[in-house]
């Protein structure tokens, strides 16, 4: 019986610094037939592991047709993230995945893609933007709403920017606490709600951040009478396995592992907000 | 030269366990006044142990040194039953011999490699020496772990073991375990038969001086758990008249206090035992002491290296006899009472004789203890020795010289300075 | 009762594990022979407590309950190594298994609720798409002998769960045990092959009905119980009710109930890599929803506070495992309840609940 | 999710930006038993494999010698008791870029602290023990280092548990935090599959509010854990100690136990003052 317990080994072939706490690493099987086997969704995860230290899940943010290493966009908080954030090119991890369900993407097909994102929460939507704006006929108007802590937080400015200059696309942000560079928004996420564009019945909404401000853009989105069955979200928990076996990241029912990361939000309704799961 | 003012400072002895500091004047190449310091803190054990109950006792005192944790308790024990008038079976001081076997193996393999060896193979200490002389290390690392795989027989870890109790052990040694480490010890055998001969094949300095040797003396074995308080000097006690014979006092320079044997300094541990008990050692021990040609008793302080190493090899065999006989389905323990009672209890710890006093209330809570370490014996011997060796050696040597020689006679008593308390400061001023 | 031994080897299955009495429980050792079974002796269990007592002329061999544990350390070893890393010089990783035999081993005496549990433990690890198979190894390597209650303790309350007294499936051999031997029934061709070895005569039908009626005199003298129903939505509706408060003062949080308990499945998974840092084993170890890690989430722990871990451990029991494996999470074995060092009891702490209504406190 | 501030480095940066690949390491000890070093001493080979990986510059009891050098890694044994002891910390921290704090004496106290919150205070003890107190330089308190100077990782126990030490010193070789279990020591017990002691003979056992790391020896051996790792994380002492007296033990041995060698955590010094009381 296959060992699914068992990494194999990646190299990191390209490392971008995106903040001075945030790092993405670009990493390939050494293995070419892995590599060909390998396949993903967006807002699939990998459980990487770095050498003696530790195992963590962590998103993948490629596009998946895109050929070529996997992207992982990091926060150091811990100690497998800090013992990570010192690898350089050439260095080895261990790599297990893609593991858990992805966005809806058929779901999503044909219909406008609002994305509701705070904190690094945008790491499991990126490949989802990625995938829309590649996509880009296959999917109505995308309004990419985000909303981090502080200015400096937020990654991928340029690439902010280069979204927003895509056709059809709608991309506002949010900072709690602004600052003299800061052309955007000031206070939560749900802020941008009344400037955002969006049709509540031909919206498809992926929400992913933490679950205080999901709960609270998802009383918004109903609000603007955005149905609870349009709702997806994504969330974390501790994981050990990422196989549905060590039961560390059950929320009521579900193992977050398998039966997410990406909820159904009216699966999702009774646990979310409630303190203890 | 000679009437330089020299300071030596050791700010903290190495290779021996706990703090100290020597200092001495001298003048016209004399010793003036020698002083052993003795600063480890003072951690009041005898009170803690006030309001305890027996188990209590037992991991309290365990913890006033990690090095002979066994001793202790052992010591302890014995006070206390002793106290409850309980009569411990013979299959349960079979099984304490063992035990302290382990305790004395570990002891003795970590003093005769890593402490005392680098002093007479010319080293700094032991990691340097792994380079050199890596059998030997390995050897000595070899002895030291079978020790405290014996200890861990009885009590789970070799550092404040958790096995003993009133009355015996709480659980007998896994049979099976105990059978692996019979064959353990059975391979080491070779082992610690040559550590006789390569001891003495050492260049030992000789220092013959007079001093009295103290021990335990029991009728038939080598006295390690039990038997009277001898000296050579015609003392022969039970361990409850300690006392009469045995008081402790306390100097300004240490906060370990000072014990003498009828206002004179006198000498415990591994070359006092030799002295006195050399019949009581099996025959293939005495066999390959008299190899050595080695005469007793001995009166060269040096020799404690010899007789640490007759010592283990005695008690690697004596583990092996009593690990054949052990018969596991025997009680670990005998059943115990409690009573208000006064016990003392004496044992030979590896750097020489333990001496406990207990006065206990009828739940066998202890009202007063009274503890009285090895090294707090040795103290005054110690100081009495380096004044003799560093005059011998001459103080006209350079300081690096006297401090190491001043070391390496420190060291020779193993003293372990958290029973009596840590060492060696050494402070010469030559006037 | 040698022949049976005598048989299970002939089978192949050379280690023999079995219960024995030692340390003042009943627990689960490698046995030699028939003697080695704790004849005459009885358990006494109630909530935080459990004692041995030993009759003098008892002749039966199983006439307790169970221990603290039976299969799930056989089948869901509590710590082992999942896989190995070698780092060479250059830094390539090589990542491998270690060899997965087990020795095959016949387990003489498992209950009807240890059954149960396994069956459990067999949703749970052996589902697709990933299948354990350290798991699978140890279970495979398993020739199981049951023996139908006929002893159950005041903790037990299998009945009400469904789960015995009886074994009723999952087994090689089951055994009914008599004052004058036992009756045996085989449930898969390898038991059968035992059973032929052994040579017994054919059960009468008045022993075969005694042992019924002692099977169903279990059942009945059982004190404890559950409620029958499907407890999934009482509970849910309870949330926020105060008896969780009540609760959490009392519990530890220590993991006993937990690890006695036979379906319980949480593990952590840690790394331990050689001083040298040329190797590191993965190794996997029993974890329990009562200790801080299990929700530990960075920055903060989702179960801090007692009540919340009490309250996952019971609503994931009794609620959400309907809907994860199509059955309650409990086997009626009472572990949990004689296990807890403050004798927490589950059926309780449920009546307790359920009795105050749907009120949310 | 709060941001880790760059500006302030954390003391696993400083020691991953030492120089050279060999760290140095002091093992430095204040007041105790020398226990806890031995998990050094009697490590055996790994003492020596050791000793190639990393640069051991003070380490009195083996042997090198050099208390002031200036060290990546410092363990420290025992606690603060002398005022000699407590300017000696501070010079250790100064010079120290990761520091470990190595047991119950370093961590807690030890139980040397039983000295703490005594009635007569270590003077009155000073002078039941010490012919000539006036000769005795001691603090009327045994405290634990952090205390006294910031301590970067603790290691419990009385003595430490030599796997757990080596399993430190390898994860800050990797250049990461090492991992410190505060489960509870029943949950190590029943991995082991020992019988409880507790509820199979209605032994006192600590078990249930104590740190795991030992292996869970004392139910190995059929007796009652006595807390010699200190509390675990969320350990209910409360509930426990009403056990206690279920099982019969009076307010005054409850608190003994709590009193004993980590009286001086918070956990269980209130607790044992709780009993106190009532005794
Ligand atoms: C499905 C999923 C996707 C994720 N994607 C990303 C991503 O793309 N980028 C990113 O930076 N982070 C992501 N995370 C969070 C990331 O897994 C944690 O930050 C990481 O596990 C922290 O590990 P540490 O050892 O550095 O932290 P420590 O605080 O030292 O944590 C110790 C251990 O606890 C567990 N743990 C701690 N925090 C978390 C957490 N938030 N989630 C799960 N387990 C945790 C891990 O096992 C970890 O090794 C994701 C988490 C999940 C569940
Ligand atoms: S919850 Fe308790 S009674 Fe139910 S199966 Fe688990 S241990 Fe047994
Ligand atoms: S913690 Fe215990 S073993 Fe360590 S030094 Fe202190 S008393 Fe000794
Ligand atoms: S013996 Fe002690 S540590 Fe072990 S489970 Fe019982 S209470 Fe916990």
């Amino acid at each position: 019986m296959h060992n699914p317990d068992r990494p194999v080994e990646v190299e990191v072939v390209e490392r971008v610094e995106e903040t001075p706490s945030i790092y993405t690493l670009h990493l390939s099987f050494t293995d070419p037939e892995v590599a060909s086997a390998y396949r993903l969704l967006p807002g699939q995860y990998n459980m990487l592991y770095l050498y003696g230290v530790g195992e963590i899940p962590i998103s993948i943010v490629s596009d998946p047709d895109h050929e070529g290493p996997l992207e992982h966009t990091i926060r150091t908080v811990g100690r497998v993230t800090a013992g990570m954030e010192r690898l350089q090119v050439g260095d080895r991890l261990g790599l297990r995945g893609p593991y858990g369900r992805g966005w809806p993407l058929e779901e999503a097909e044909g219909r406008d893609v609002v994305i509701v994102t705070g904190g690094l929460g945008c790491a499991p939507v990126v490949s989802m933007i990625r995938y829309v704006l590649s996509r880009r006929e296959r999917f109505g108007r995308l309004v990419i709403l985000q909303g981090v802590k502080h200015t400096d937080d937020l990654i991928w400015r340029r690439q902010y920017e280069r979204w927003q200059a895509m056709p059809n696309t709608q991309v506002l942000l949010a900072a709690d606490v602004g600052g003299p560079n800061w052309p955007f928004s000031v206070g939560k996420v749900t802020v941008l709600f009344n400037q955002a564009n969006i049709d509540p019945d031909r919206s498809i909404v992926m929400l992913c951040g933490p679950e205080v401000m999901m709960k609270a853009s998802i009383d918004r989105l109903l609000a603007l009478n955005v149905p609870a069955e349009s709702m997806w979200l994504s969330i974390e928990r501790n994981m050990q396995c990422g196989i549905g076996h060590c039961g560390h990241c059950q929320v009521g029912p579900y193992f977050v592992c398998q039966d997410g990361p990406v909820f159904h939000y009216p699966a999702l309704r009774p646990w979310l907000g409630v303190t203890g799961f | 030269m000679e009437n330089r003012d020299i300071r030596i400072e050791v700010p903290v002895l190495a290779r021996v366990e706990g703090e100290g500091a020597l200092e001495l004047s001298a003048s016209e190449g004399r010793i003036d006044t020698l002083r052993l310091r003795i600063f480890e803190p003072p951690r009041y054990f005898e009170k803690f142990l006030e309001g305890r109950g027996p188990q209590e006792v037992l991991d309290i005192v365990a913890r006033i040194c990690g090095i002979c944790p066994v001793a202790y308790q052992m010591t302890a024990v014995q006070a206390l039953e002793q106290a409850f008038g309980v009569q411990a079976s013979p299959h349960v001081l079979h099984l304490r011999r063992l035990m302290y076997c382990g305790e004395w193996l570990q002891s003795h393999a970590l003093h005769v490699h890593l402490l005392a060896l680098p002093d007479f193979l010319g080293f700094d200490n032991a990691i340097a020496m792994a380079g050199k002389h890596p059998d030997a290390v390995r050897r000595g690392l070899r002895l030291q772990r079978l020790g405290n795989d014996l200890i861990r027989l009885f009590g789970g870890r070799s550092v404040h073991p958790v096995g003993m109790r009133m009355g015996g052990f709480h659980r007998g040694p896994d049979p099976d375990r105990a059978a692996a480490l019979l064959e353990e010890l059975r391979a080491a055998l070779p082992d610690a038969e040559a550590l006789v001969a390569f001891t003495a094949s050492l260049p030992l300095p000789d220092d013959e001086q007079e001093f009295v040797s103290v021990a335990l003396r029991h009728d038939s074995e080598y006295a390690m758990y039990s038997g009277r308080i001898v000296s050579d000097r015609g003392l022969d006690l039970p361990a409850k008249d300690y006392l009469d014979h045995f008081r402790e006092s306390h100097v300004a320079h240490s906060t370990a206090l000072y014990a003498h044997l009828d206002g004179e300094p006198y000498l415990v541990g591994p070359l006092a035992r030799l002295n006195l008990n050399h019949d009581r050692l099996s025959p293939p021990v005495r066999a390959a002491l008299e190899a050595t040609g080695l005469s007793l008793p001995s009166r060269n302080m040096f020799h404690s290296l010899i007789a640490r190493a007759v010592e283990i090899h005695e008690v690697v065999l004596e583990a092996i006899r009593l690990l054949e006989a052990y018969r596991p389905e025997e009680p670990a323990h005998v059943p115990t009472t409690v009573q208000a009672g006064v016990g003392c209890g004496a044992t030979e710890a590896p750097r020489g004789l333990l001496w406990h006093r207990y006065e206990t209330d009828a739940a066998g809570k202890v009202l007063s203890a009274q503890i009285v370490p090895p090294t707090a014996q040795n103290q005054a011997r110690i100081e009495e020795d380096l004044k003799c060796s560093l005059e011998a050696f001459g103080l006209h040597n350079d300081d690096d010289a006297l401090r190491l020689r001043g070391e390496t006679v420190i060291r020779n008593y193993d003293p372990c300075i958290s029973c009596a308390t840590h060492f060696l400061k050494v402070r010469v001023e030559r006037r | 009762m040698d022949s049976l031994f005598d048989a299970i080897r002939d089978e192949g299955f050379s280690r023999v594990v079995g219960p024995v009495a030692r340390d003042g429980a009943i627990v689960y050792r490698d046995i030699a022979s028939a003697a080695d079974l704790p004849r005459g002796v009885r358990d006494r269990q109630a909530p935080g407590t459990y004692r041995l007592e030993s009759q003098e002329d008892g002749v039966r061999a199983f006439s307790w309950a169970n221990g603290a544990q039976a299969l799930k350390p056989l089948t869901f070893a509590p710590r082992e190594t999942l896989w190995r890393c070698e780092r060479d010089e250059s830094g390539r990783l090589a990542f491998r298994d270690l060899a997965q035999e087990h020795e095959p081993t016949a387990v003489i005496g498992v209950r009807a609720c240890d059954l149960a549990a396994l069956q459990i433990h067999e949703q749970h690890f052996l589902k697709p798409p990933y299948p354990d198979p350290h798991y699978a190894a140890r279970r495979s390597s398993l020739f199981l002998v049951a023996v139908h209650c006929s002893h159950p303790a005041d903790t037990c309350f299998c009945a009400s769960t469904g789960d015995g007294p009886r074994a009723e499936s999952g087994y090689d051999l089951a055994m009914s045990e008599l004052d004058e031997g036992f009756v045996v029934t085989a449930a898969t061709d390898r038991g059968r092959a035992v059973l032929a070895a052994m040579g017994l005569d054919p059960a009468s039908s008045v022993q075969q009905g005694k042992a019924d009626r002692e099977v169903e005199a279990a059942a009945l003298g059982q004190g404890r119980s559950l409620p029958s129903r499907n407890l999934k939505d009482a509970l849910y509706a309870r949330l926020e009710h105060a008896h969780w408060d009540h609760v959490g003062r009392r519990c530890l949080s220590c993991g006993n109930c937990t690890a006695v308990c036979p379906t319980c499945f949480c593990h952590a998974e840690q790394d331990e890599p050689a001083l040298t840092g040329e190797t590191s084993e993965h190794l996997r170890q029993w974890d329990s929803c009562f200790t801080a890690v299990h929700s530990y989430m960075g920055h903060f722990l989702v179960r801090e506070e007692t009540r919340l871990r009490y309250r996952q451990w019971l609503t994931h029991k009794l609620a959400s495992w309907h809907e994860q494996y199509g059955r309650s999470g409990c086997v009626g074995c009472g572990r949990c309840i004689a296990w807890c060092p403050v004798g927490i009891d589950i059926t309780a702490e449920v009546t307790a609940l359920m009795e105050s209504g749907d009120a949310q406190s | 999710m709060p941001v880790t501030s760059r500006t302030q480095t954390t003391a696993l940066e400083r020691l991953n930006t030492r120089e050279n690949a060999r760290p140095r390491v002091a093992v430095h000890k204040f007041s105790s038993c020398d226990g806890c070093q031995l998990a050094f001493i009697n490590a055996g080979e790994a003492l020596l494999e050791l000793a190639q990986l990393v640069e051991i510059v003070h380490f009195a009891e083996a042997g090198p010698m050099d208390p002031e050098a200036a060290v990546d890694i410092a363990f420290v044994e025992g606690s603060i008791s002398t005022p000699e002891e407590s300017e000696r910390i501070q010079a250790v921290r100064a010079n120290s870029r990761f520091m470990v704090s190595l047991g119950a004496c370093a961590t807690s106290g030890g139980l040397q602290a039983l000295r703490n919150f005594n009635a007569d205070g270590a003077t009155g003890w000073t002078e039941a023990v010490y012919a000539q107190p006036e000769f005795i330089n001691s603090l009327d308190t045994a405290t634990p280092v952090a205390e006294h100077v910031k301590v970067d990782l603790e290691l419990w126990g009385c003595p430490v548990n030599a796997r757990q030490v080596f399993q430190a010193v390898r994860q800050l070789l990797f250049g990461v935090a090492p991992v410190v279990d505060k489960d509870k020591l029943c949950v190590e017990c029943k991995r082991q599959q020992h019988v409880c002691v507790l509820v199979a003979k209605g032994i006192p056992c600590m078990g249930p509010v104590t740190h795991t790391g030992c292996g869970a020896l004392c139910p190995a051996f059929g007796r009652d854990c006595y807390a010699c790792f200190g509390p675990a994380e969320n350990p209910n002492t409360t509930s426990l100690s009403r056990r206690f007296e279920g099982l019969g033990l009076m307010p005054e041995s409850v608190a003994k136990r709590f009193h004993f060698i980590n009286s001086h955590a918070p956990a269980f010094r209130t607790e044992w003052l709780a009993w106190k009381e009532r005794s």
